[in-house]
Parts: structure tokens; sequence; C-alpha cells
């Protein structure tokens, strides 16, 4: 069916950013944060709506689209801007426009330090963001969608350079949006090889063309052309190896960092695979390269996270690591594995970031763990709320992230890929390690931060926050508030997908199931076929499934609930354990400290010698010699011409009608000789 | 009756006429005036050669003409009332501050 | 027969007029010389059965145009052609362009002639059209304008409009409103 | 029938015989009226003694500039001096040559082809008698300038302007009359007069074009250069205008041409508003009584309205001419061309 409604979706958001970057400055806070916040939240009413009018139709129907207008026609090819909402991308929808909801009223506390332009400035590009975003969510075409790709990336730079007049949150906007030019290089590509193969960019149409063929096997040229969607997606999702750019992205605010690189925008490139799960799972050696990739990353993204000092940089790599296992499970072809995972992700990822932000909050900008500690007592909210989500992130019995993590693991394992499981499995346990570590260092032992930040709330009396003196104050009640909404989601989330092992069935993973399959044009029996081998345990459910499933499920709620033993054993009794270990193992630890030394290998492999190209190679050659060169030729040339032709310009009336007349006489001279 | 080359005999006359004067007068307005004859000398020939091809294009060419004529006298003897303003001379050779 | 005798009358004074315009030195004189063409002009244009053409003319011509050109003399007291503000700096302002001038106006009338020459059947007298249908008539001459000139028409009422403004601004002294 | 192919040209030289001195007297009989009615308008006889009711002042008048000498200025120019007042006159004499001033008549029956009241019946008369007018100004353009005096110059400077700035409106108005009558024959557009509206209304353009008829007027006051608009000759302003520098024949011929001028302009207003020689209840061949009646008490109106209106002031007249007068007559034109598309299609 068609809804005109569906358009107003992102058109809302771009409202908001339109007045708010227009009339923004003279506008007040109350109302530029006010109206922004507003417009997120109608949008969320009409995507609910929307999903809801979905959850009505038939399983095989669940497809709302809407056609806007005719984007391009060139030859034989034409591109509609279509919106369409379809099970998958209404989960997308219903977690950006929610988690957006939120952040954004959660921003209105926690930017209020800045002044009026700058605030709006902010929303307007909070709004903007998730108007492209939605737009990538929404599309219905590869180029639509990479409109909000390449949309999100902009505003991800711009809210990442929010604060551009320090230079390390410049660098780092710069950063972030040149890597992600890398991965949308490649995107683009992947974009073309499949317009040459199908002579469509329609995600469905694809879909269906592909249906009809056999799978790949063997690296052929479909494989190419998702490999090179997938390493789209590594830049935008931050995958091996683009992920550097989101450490550094921590530079932006903390909600922005909670909205974008946690909640949503890193989650396109998930998000992309899943919409065109029927491709992928026509190329098994790309979907081998994403497990392997995701893995990897997990992996490694994890060790790090290990060892920063920085708390949303700890968070950062969490994410990285997280979205590792997401791409772990889309590359096993857990496709609503991988969703579920994503889906859960987004409400306890933004509630640690959010939370980290309310403890930077308090304590005016401090940042490092080092410094933290014993704020338990002062932060209640946040301490409890921060626990939830950190529980929920090392994926403790019962919470979201359990669900969705054992779901991915299992289905990993069940797919065969024992050691991608076992690196999936360390990398959780890794998880639950740093979130423990990250927990007991910030709120629990005795204060070990010093005088500035207590200066800083004696300062911050003077503007009005600070409420009780020398010590850090709570979340103001709009932060906490969005806290508490997050805490509960990181608690409930995971109910709508409970696994047949526990008596449920997976109802999500139902939902999702026709979104992964062949569309209806294909064939109802493909659709079927697609259905179980993408959407899982829709049905068929023989035993020693559940037996498995229960038992890995036992094995990661004991890795989680180890994995916090240890940081507690370690982070609360005996601090001096983790000095010996990283003295003991010195070198590790450093790797580790420096990221395994891989932006310094950027640095010198691609930066130097790019930076040597352009500047002695292409300015120095080309700019300087050859093109001012050419300009200042043709200036000269005009010089020296006109100093002679201006001798004709003798000032004479007469002169100039008597060289007209010649011409006359002349011209009809010739053509009377002929 | 007469036959067509009269009239552009004479048109031509008229048209040299005033190539001449062009050239010869050392004052503006008669350079103006010789330029209407030329005007003139064209118009006739438009209307002898409608006549001779029996259509009404040529007379109304010549409105278009005497259109234009009027323009050019309006603009024409604004700017030489505005130049004889400062150059206090009608001598088109007094106007000779732009050159090289 | 007493239209080719008209004929050759008029034309004998448009020339002769024409021909003095440009002899004089007092514009006072060339102005009134060349009404007295463009009247011979007109009655050639009445020979030629063009008489709305003709009486155009009259109008705009002599009527409108001329008296302009009476006016500005008038105004500018017309001070007669002074020979002296000729510089001889520049090879081009020589008084030897005068005659290159006329030269050029004599190969230009040479030209003329012999294209004339080349045109065939110029000898073919100009008569009413063959259906004996008055060519000159203003309803005819109306249909046509406005309707398959009536571009040309809208174009050169702007053109005359701005032309007018045109010439408000440039004769208008600086500082007066 | 031979005795016709003579008679008829005799008759037209008579005709032009009889309109060429109609309008002598005319202008004669206008000088005195003038006075007549100047001295009525101030409470006075005027000329009384020369002649019955001083009939035979102007008369007296023109004898008297007759023996006057001939004087021209130094340093005027010999030709156009000349040349000026001839020009105004003959202009004048032409302008009413298109004019028609009767229907046509067989003159009782003398000939046997009806032959039209008028010296010359042109298809775009209207044109003619407008083109001859226009030619008017160069009479007192050239005295101005040619008598080589300041005040005679500035009369003929106005009078240059002046008759540009209103031509413009006289033309719009008179087009609007002949889209009425979709004809530019002056005899035609009288003839589209004929006839009455509910049988008892003439068909006078005068009630189609109230403003027409208006803005005809003002402008032809303008055009023939009489009070409120005779700035050529300012007496007050300019000792007597572009003719100060005039006298004997040369200075009579002026005040002629002006007063024949006048007797054109009222001729032609009323052969285009006053619907000609057609008067309720006079029969066609006395229409030219009737065309008299209607031009004579136009002449009226005029010194009428030179004896009670002030002078306007140049630049005044300048502004009226064209900041209201012109736009008015555009306007006028504009909306009668719709109405007549209108009621024709």
């Amino acid at each position: 069916m068609t809804s005109p409604l569906i358009a107003l979706i992102p058109l809302l958001p771009l409202a908001g950013f339109v007045v708010n970057s227009t009339m923004g400055k003279r506008l007040p806070k109350s109302v530029s944060g006010g109206l922004a916040s507003l417009v997120m939240l109608a949008s969320f009413a009409i995507a609910a709506l929307t999903v809801w009018q979905l959850a009505g139709l038939a399983p095989d129907e669940r497809l709302i689209t809407q056609t806007l207008y005719r984007w391009m026609s060139s030859g034989e090819f034409t591109l509609d801007v279509t919106l369409l909402v379809d099970p998958l991308s209404a989960v997308m929808l219903l977690v950006v426009t929610g988690i957006g909801s939120l952040i954004h009223i959660y921003s209105t506390a926690y930017m209020h330090d800045e002044v009026d332009s700058e605030f709006a400035r902010y929303f307007s590009y909070l709004n903007l963001f998730a108007a492209f975003m939605l737009v990538l969510v929404l599309g219905s075409s590869l180029p639509v969608l990479f409109v909000g790709w390449e949309g999100v990336g902009l505003c991800s730079y711009l809210l990442i350079g929010f604060w551009f007049k320090k230079k390390s949150a410049a660098d780092a906007g710069k950063k972030a949006f040149i890597v992600n030019r890398i991965g949308d290089y490649a995107f683009l590509l992947g974009m073309f090889a499949l317009f040459a193969m199908f002579g469509t960019l329609e995600m469905r149409g694809i879909a269906s063309a592909v249906a009809a063929r056999p799978v790949e096997t063997g690296f052929g040229v479909l494989s190419l052309a998702t490999l090179l969607l997938f390493i789209g997606a590594t830049g935008k999702s931050a995958q091996i190896p683009l992920y550097v750019w989101l450490p550094d992205a921590m530079e932006g605010p903390t909600p922005v960092s909670a909205l974008i690189h946690a909640a949503t925008m890193v989650t396109a490139g998930v998000y992309m695979i899943g919409r065109n799960a029927v491709l992928f799972s026509h190329t098994p050696e790309t979907m081998q390269i994403v497990a392997v990739v995701g893995a990897a990353t997990a992996l490694m993204a994890g060790s790090i996270g290990l060892v920063q000092n920085d708390i949303k940089r700890v968070l950062a790599y969490s994410t990285v690591s997280q979205l590792g296992l997401m791409f772990l499970a889309m590359g096993v072809g857990a496709f609503g594995a991988g969703i579920f995972h994503l889906y859960t992700h987004a409400f306890f990822k933004a509630c640690l970031f959010l939370g980290s932000g309310a403890v930077i909050h308090a304590l005016h900008g401090e940042q490092d763990i080092r410094n933290m500690g014993g704020l338990k007592k002062y932060l209640p909210v946040t301490y409890w709320t921060f626990v939830i989500g950190s529980l929920a992130l090392a994926g403790f019995p019962f919470l979201a992230g359990f669900f969705s993590k054992d779901e991915l693991l299992f289905e990993t394992f069940a797919e065969g890929h024992q050691i991608l499981w076992a690196v999936g499995a360390l990398a959780s346990l890794l998880t639950a390690i740093y979130m423990g570590r990250l927990v007991f260092l910030t709120f629990h032992g005795e204060r070990r931060h010093d005088a500035p930040a207590a200066a800083d709330a004696h300062g911050g009396h003077g503007h009005g926050h600070g409420a009780h003196g020398g010590h850090p104050h709570d979340a103001p009640p709009a932060m906490a508030l969005v806290l508490i909404v997050l805490a509960i989601g990181s608690v409930g989330a995971g109910y709508v997908g409970i696994p047949a092992a526990l008596g449920g069935h997976n109802a999500l993973g139902a939902w999702l199931a026709p979104s992964f399959a062949p569309p209806v044009a294909a064939g109802r029996a493909v659709a079927g076929e697609a259905a179980a081998e993408a959407g899982g345990e829709a049905e068929a459910h023989d035993e020693e499934h559940i037996a498995l499933e229960r038992t890995l499920m036992s094995v990661s709620s004991a890795i989680a609930i180890g994995g916090i033993l240890v940081a507690a054993f370690v982070w609360l009794q005996r601090r001096e354990i983790a000095a010996n270990m990283a003295r003991s193992f010195a070198p590790l630890h450093r790797l580790l400290l420096n990221k395994y030394y891989v932006d310094e290998l950027y640095e010198a492999t691609i930066v130097q010698p790019v930076q040597a190209v352009s500047r002695d190679g292409l300015w120095r050659g080309v700019d300087v010699g050859v093109i001012d060169g050419a300009v200042n030729g043709v200036g000269a040339i005009v010089n020296a011409s006109a100093g002679v032709l201006r001798r004709l310009q003798t000032g004479s009336v007469r002169a100039y009608a008597g060289s007209l007349f010649i011409g006359v006489v002349l011209m009809l001279g010739y053509y009377l000789w002929r | 009756m007469i036959p067509l080359s009269h009239y552009l005999i004479v048109s031509a006359l008229l048209f040299a006429i005033g190539t001449a004067g062009v050239f010869l007068r050392k004052n503006v307005i008669t350079i103006l005036l010789s330029i209407e004859i030329m005007l003139n000398a064209v118009n006739l020939s438009f209307v002898a050669f409608g006549r001779y091809a029996g259509t009404v294009d040529g007379q109304i060419i010549t409105f278009f003409v005497m259109t234009v004529a009027a323009a050019e006298a309006a603009v024409g003897l604004a700017l030489i009332i505005a130049l004889f303003r400062t150059r206090e001379s009608l001598n088109p050779d007094a106007f000779t501050s732009l050159k090289w | 027969m007493p239209e080719s005798v008209l004929f050759y009358v008029l034309s004998g004074v448009m020339v002769a007029a024409s021909g003095l315009v440009i002899g004089q030195r007092n514009p006072m004189y060339s102005v009134l010389l060349l009404i007295v063409s463009f009247a011979a002009l007109a009655g050639l244009y009445i020979v030629l059965d063009a008489p709305f053409v003709a009486m155009a003319q009259m109008i705009i011509y002599a009527g409108a145009i001329m008296v302009l050109f009476l006016f500005v003399v008038m105004l500018l007291n017309a001070p007669q052609e002074d020979a002296a503000g000729w510089d001889r700096v520049h090879p081009l302002r020589r008084p030897g362009v005068a005659r290159i001038g006329i030269l050029l106006a004599v190969v230009l009338v040479a030209e003329l002639g012999w294209a004339l020459s080349k045109v065939v059947a110029l000898d073919s007298p100009v008569g009413a059209r063959a259906d004996g249908a008055v060519v000159g008539s203003v309803r005819e001459l109306g249909r046509v304008l406005f309707s398959e000139y009536s571009f040309a028409f809208e174009a050169t009422s702007v053109l005359i409009l701005v032309a007018m403004v045109g010439a408000v601004v440039l004769a208008r002294r600086e500082g007066d409103a | 029938m031979d005795s016709q192919l003579l008679l008829r040209p005799a008759v037209i030289g008579l005709m032009i015989f009889i309109v060429f001195n109609a309008l002598i007297i005319a202008s004669a009989i206008l000088v005195y009226a003038e006075r007549k009615v100047m001295g009525f308008m101030q409470q006075r006889y005027g000329p009384y003694l020369v002649g019955p009711h001083g009939m035979m002042q102007p008369f007296a008048d023109i004898l008297k500039l007759l023996f006057k000498e001939e004087l021209r200025p130094k340093g005027a120019d010999k030709w156009l001096f000349t040349l000026a007042p001839v020009l105004a006159i003959v202009t004048a004499f032409a302008a009413f040559a298109t004019v028609p001033f009767g229907a046509e008549t067989t003159l009782f029956g003398l000939l046997d082809q009806p032959i039209k009241l008028g010296v010359a019946d042109v298809n775009v008369g209207v044109l003619v008698v407008f083109a001859v007018t226009s030619m008017g100004v160069y009479g007192i353009v050239l005295a101005g300038w040619s008598s080589n005096s300041k005040y005679a110059l500035f009369g003929g400077l106005r009078a240059s302007a002046q008759m540009i700035s209103y031509e413009l409106s006289y033309a719009t108005s008179i087009a609007a009359v002949i889209l009425l009558a979709g004809s530019m024959s002056v005899r035609e557009v009288v003839d589209a007069q004929a006839g009455y509206w509910f049988g008892f209304v003439p068909k006078w353009y005068l009630f189609l074009q109230p403003i027409g008829f208006l803005i005809y007027a003002i402008a032809g006051v303008a055009e023939t250069n009489r009070a409120p608009f005779d700035f050529p000759e300012a007496e007050q302003e300019l000792v007597a205008g572009f003719n100060t520098e005039y006298s004997s024949v040369r200075f009579a011929l002026f005040p002629q041409a002006e007063y024949i001028n006048m007797v054109t302009m009222s001729a032609v207003a009323t052969d285009l508003y006053l619907g000609g020689w057609h008067f309720p209840g006079v029969p066609e061949y006395l229409g030219w009584l009737a065309f008299l009646a209607k031009v004579g008490f136009i002449l009226f109106v005029y010194i009428w309205m030179r004896w009670t209106v002030p002078r306007y002031r140049y630049d005044q007249l300048m502004k009226f001419g064209w900041k209201y007068l012109l736009p008015a007559s555009v306007i006028n034109l504009l909306v009668t061309a719709a109405l007549v598309l209108y009621f024709n299609a």
C-alpha cells in the first residue's frame, strides 16, 4: 500500500533545521531547542503510526511506499524518489526517531551553557542529521539511500567539529569526513557495478533480480559489488580498516556521540547490509569477509577499550566492537540477530553515553576516569542508569544486550562458524571486563579527582549550576528523565525477541523475516525459504537446536558475569594487579594504549605520501607551473595586444564612421565581385 | 510608369549624400541629419520594393525605421545637449578625451 | 504622363535639398532643407500610392523629429560650425579624411549602380497589383502590422520607452531632480 | 456630356475660390468679433465708429497694416524672416483643404453627378489635416528664430515645445474617433454620425467621446496658441513673443494665420465630434448652414475662453500636457478600442 504520511517523517526535522538555521540566532534557547525536540517527537509519532499501519498488514504485504517525484531520467534509466517502510526500516524508524527525540530533549539541558546562536546551530545540525538519517532509512533505492548516507556523514562532520575553535575537534571532524569519503567512494563504485549488472538501483528490484540467480560460488562480479558496498559500510560503521575516525569523533558534544556515533549513524552500514540481505546472501565470499572483519574489529576494539582512560573513548571502542559483533552476525547470515543487536545496542549505548555525558557535565568537562571515582553518592540517577546500561551491554542475563548478543552468537555458532563464535565470545568477555572497569573506576572507590573540578563547581555557582557546592551535582531533570527512560529501554528492549530457548518465539526475527526475503514478486516459495533461512527460528525448531542455544546462552551469561566479577576483583579489591599486569605485559599494554599504532601506520603509509605528492607535485608543479602560467600568460598576451590595438582608438567619430563605411564598401564589392 | 530602378537610383543617391555628409560635416547635428537622410533613402527603397512586390511589408518596415529614427533622434539630441554643456562645442573632434 | 513628371520633379527636389543639407554651414538651414526633402519624399510615397506612409512621414519626421532638431538648434543657439577645434595630432584626423569620405561615397554610388545593373527585371514598372487591390490601404497595413509584425511592434515600443527614459536622463543637468 | 466635362472642373475651381475667400473673410470677421465680444464682456462697446457698429474695423486695420513700413531688424535672417509668415499662412490655408463642409449635392440639378462640398476628399484626410497643421509650427518657430531677438526666440522655443507636447494628445484623441468611425476620411467620419439614437439623440461622437472631445478642445487651443495657452505671444512676458519684430503685411499674416487655424480647428471639431452638417431638422442641402453655425459657436467659445481664463504658467503647461492630458487621452483611446472590439465582435 502507499501512504502520503511517510514523507512527513524526514520532512519535519528538515523543517526544524530550516527554521533553526535561518532565524535560530534570534530565537531564545527554549524556543529553538523546544522546536527541534518537538519536530522530532512529531516525526516519531508519525513513524509509530506508520509502523502501526504496517503491523496491521499481512506479513507478506508489509510494505508501505510513497513515491515523491521523478528524480532523474536518462535514456532507459529512470529513478524515482521513493520512500519505503517495511519491517526492517520500521525498526530503524522507531530507533532513529525515538532515541533521536530522547537525545534532543537531553541536549536541551546538556547544551544549555552555549550562547543562543550556537545552541540554535547545534539543534539545526541535529535536526538535519535526523532528516538525513531518516532519508537513509526510508530510501527504497541505493541513490536515495546514498543521499542520506552522505548527508549523515556531513552532519557527523559538522557535529564532531561543533566546537571548531578547538583544533582537536576540527581535526577530528576532518578525519571523520575524509575516512568516510574513502568508504563512500567504494560504495559509489559498488552502486555502479550493481547498475551495470541489473540496470536498476531500486533495492527491491535488485533483490528480485538476484533472487532469480544462483548463489555465486567463488569471488565474482557480484561479490566484488557487495564487497565494495561493504567497504562503504566499514567507513560509515567504523570497521577495520576504516574505524579510526570513530574514537576521535568523541570530540563532539556527548549527546552527538550518543545519537550519531553510537545509536544511529554508525549502524547505517549494518542496516544497509540488512536492507540488501538477499544480495549479500548470494555472495558467500563477501559474507565470509564481512564476518571475519566484524569479528576482528570486535576483538581489536574490545582489547583497546580495555586500557583507555577517557570515559568516552572507552565507550567509543565498545561501540566499535559491538558494531563488529553486528557485522559478524550479518556476515554469518543472521540478519535478524544483527538488527536485533543493533536495536538493543541503540538503547543501552545511548544510555551509557548520555550517562557519561551527565558525569562530564557534572565534572565540568573532566573526561579522564583516573580523576573520577566515588561519584556514586553524588550522582545516584546517573550511577544507576549507567550501571544498568553497562550490565545490558555486558550481556548480563535478561537485560536487553543479553538476548540480542546471545541470539547473535548462537546464530554464529549454529551457522557453523565455531572460531568466529569463540572470537565473539572473547570480545563479549572483554566487553564485560572493560565496562566493569569503567563503572568501578568512575563511580566506586573514593573520589580521586582533585581541586580543579571542585573549583569549577564553585565557579559554577556563578553561572547557576553546581547546585550543592563543592561536590558535583546530579543530572538536571531533562537529562535524568531521558537517562531513566533509556535505562528502562536497556532492560526491556530485549523482550521483543525472546528466543525459543526461553519459551519465546523471537517475535522480532519473525517480524523482520520478510525484509530479508526476496520481494514477493520473486515468488512466494523463495520468500518462504528465505524467511526460514534468514529470519532463523520463525518456525521449525528441533530439540538440539534449543539445547545448543541453552548451553551457549549459559556460557555467555557465565562470560558476562565472570567478566564483571574479574573487573570488580581487580579494580575494587586489588588495584595493583592492574598495574602489575601493565608492567609485566608492558609491550602489549603499550600496544593497546597506542591502539595498535594504526593511526601512525596510516599516517606513514597514506597521509604522508599523499601530502607529499599534493605539495610538491600538484601544487608546486601543476598549479603554479601550468595553471597559473596559463592564466598569467593569457593576461600578458591581452595586455600586449591591447597596447597595439588601442592606437586605433582615435577618438574621432568620423574616423570610426570611416572604418565602418570602408567595411561596408568592401563587403558590397566582394559580393558584387563573386 | 516609373521603373523600379529609378527609385533605387534615387535612394542610392540619397544614401551616398548622407554618407558624404557624415564625413564632410564637422557639426554633430548635421551629422545626425545626414544619418536621417540615409535612413530615408533606405525607406524609399523599401516602399518602392514593397510596391513592386505588391505587399505592404515595405511600408511596415518603413514605420519601424521611423520609430527607430525617432528614438535615435531623441537620444542623440539629448547626448548633444549634454556634450554641448560640457564642451561648448558641436565639433565631434572636440569630444576626444577618451582616446589613447 | 503626370505621374512620371511628378516623380522626376519630386526626386529632383529631394536630391537637391539633401545635397544642400550637407552643403550648409548653418545647421538651421540644414534642418529646414531636410524638411523640404522629407516633404518631397512624402510626395514620392503618395506617387507609390502609400498615402498613409506619406502622412506618417510628414507627421513623425517633418512634424516631430525635425521640430525636435530645430528646438535643439535654437536651444544651443547653433554656433556656426567651428573649423578651429581641429588638431592634427592623429593621422586619421587630417582633413584628408573628408576627402576619403567623399571618395567612399563615390565608390558606394558606383557599387550601388553596379548592383542595380546586376539585378534583373528592374525596368518592369512598379504598378498597382494585378488584382488591383490598393496596397496602401490603412486597414491592410494595420492588419499586417498587428498580426505578422506584432512582436517587432512590441519590441519597438519598448525601444521607444527606453529611448524616452534615456533622453530624459541624459539631457538632465546634474543636481536638478 | 461635354457641358458636364467643363462644368465639373469649373465647379471645383469655384469651390476652392469660395473656401479661400471664406477663410479670409472669416479671419476678418473674427478680428471684429473678438473685439466686440471682448468689449461686451468688459461692459464696453468695442469698435463702433468705423462703419455700422464698427463693422468696417477689420478692413481699416488691414489697410493700416498694408501702408506701414516693412521693418526687418539688423542681423535678422533675411530669407527665413520673410519665409516664416508665408509658411504660417500657407499651412493655415492648406490645412482646410481636406475638411468637408457639406453633404453631396448636385447644386439643384445643375450637375448630373452629385459633387462633394469640400476641396478634396482623401482617404486619409484626417491625417492630412493633422500633418499640415503640424507644419504650421514652423512658421512661428522660424519667425522667432530668424528675427534675432531674445523675446522672439523665446516665443519660438515655447511654440515648438508646446506644439510637440500637445500634438500627441491631439492625435490620440482623434485616433479614438477614427476607431469609432472605422475610417480616416473626414467625410466618412461625418456620415458615420448621421441618424439618431432612440429617434431623437443625434449620433454625434460628442456623446460617445465626451472626454475625447474635451482633450481635443484643450489640445486644439494649445495648438492654435490661443489663450490660455498663448505662450508664443505672451504679451505680458515676451512683449509680443515670436512676432515682436514683425510689422506691416508680414505681421498681418500671423494673426490671420492664427484665426484661420482657429477656423480649421473648429471645422475639424465640428466634423469629427459634432456630426458635421447633420443637424436635427435641417435638410441635407442646407447642411452647410448647420455646419457654419456649429463652427461659429465653437469660435465664440474660443474667444469667450480667451477673455475669461487667465494664462497658465509655462511649466504648468508642460506638466499639464505630459502628465495629465496625454495619459488621459491614451486611457481614453484604450477604453474606446476595447469597447469597439467588444461591440464589433
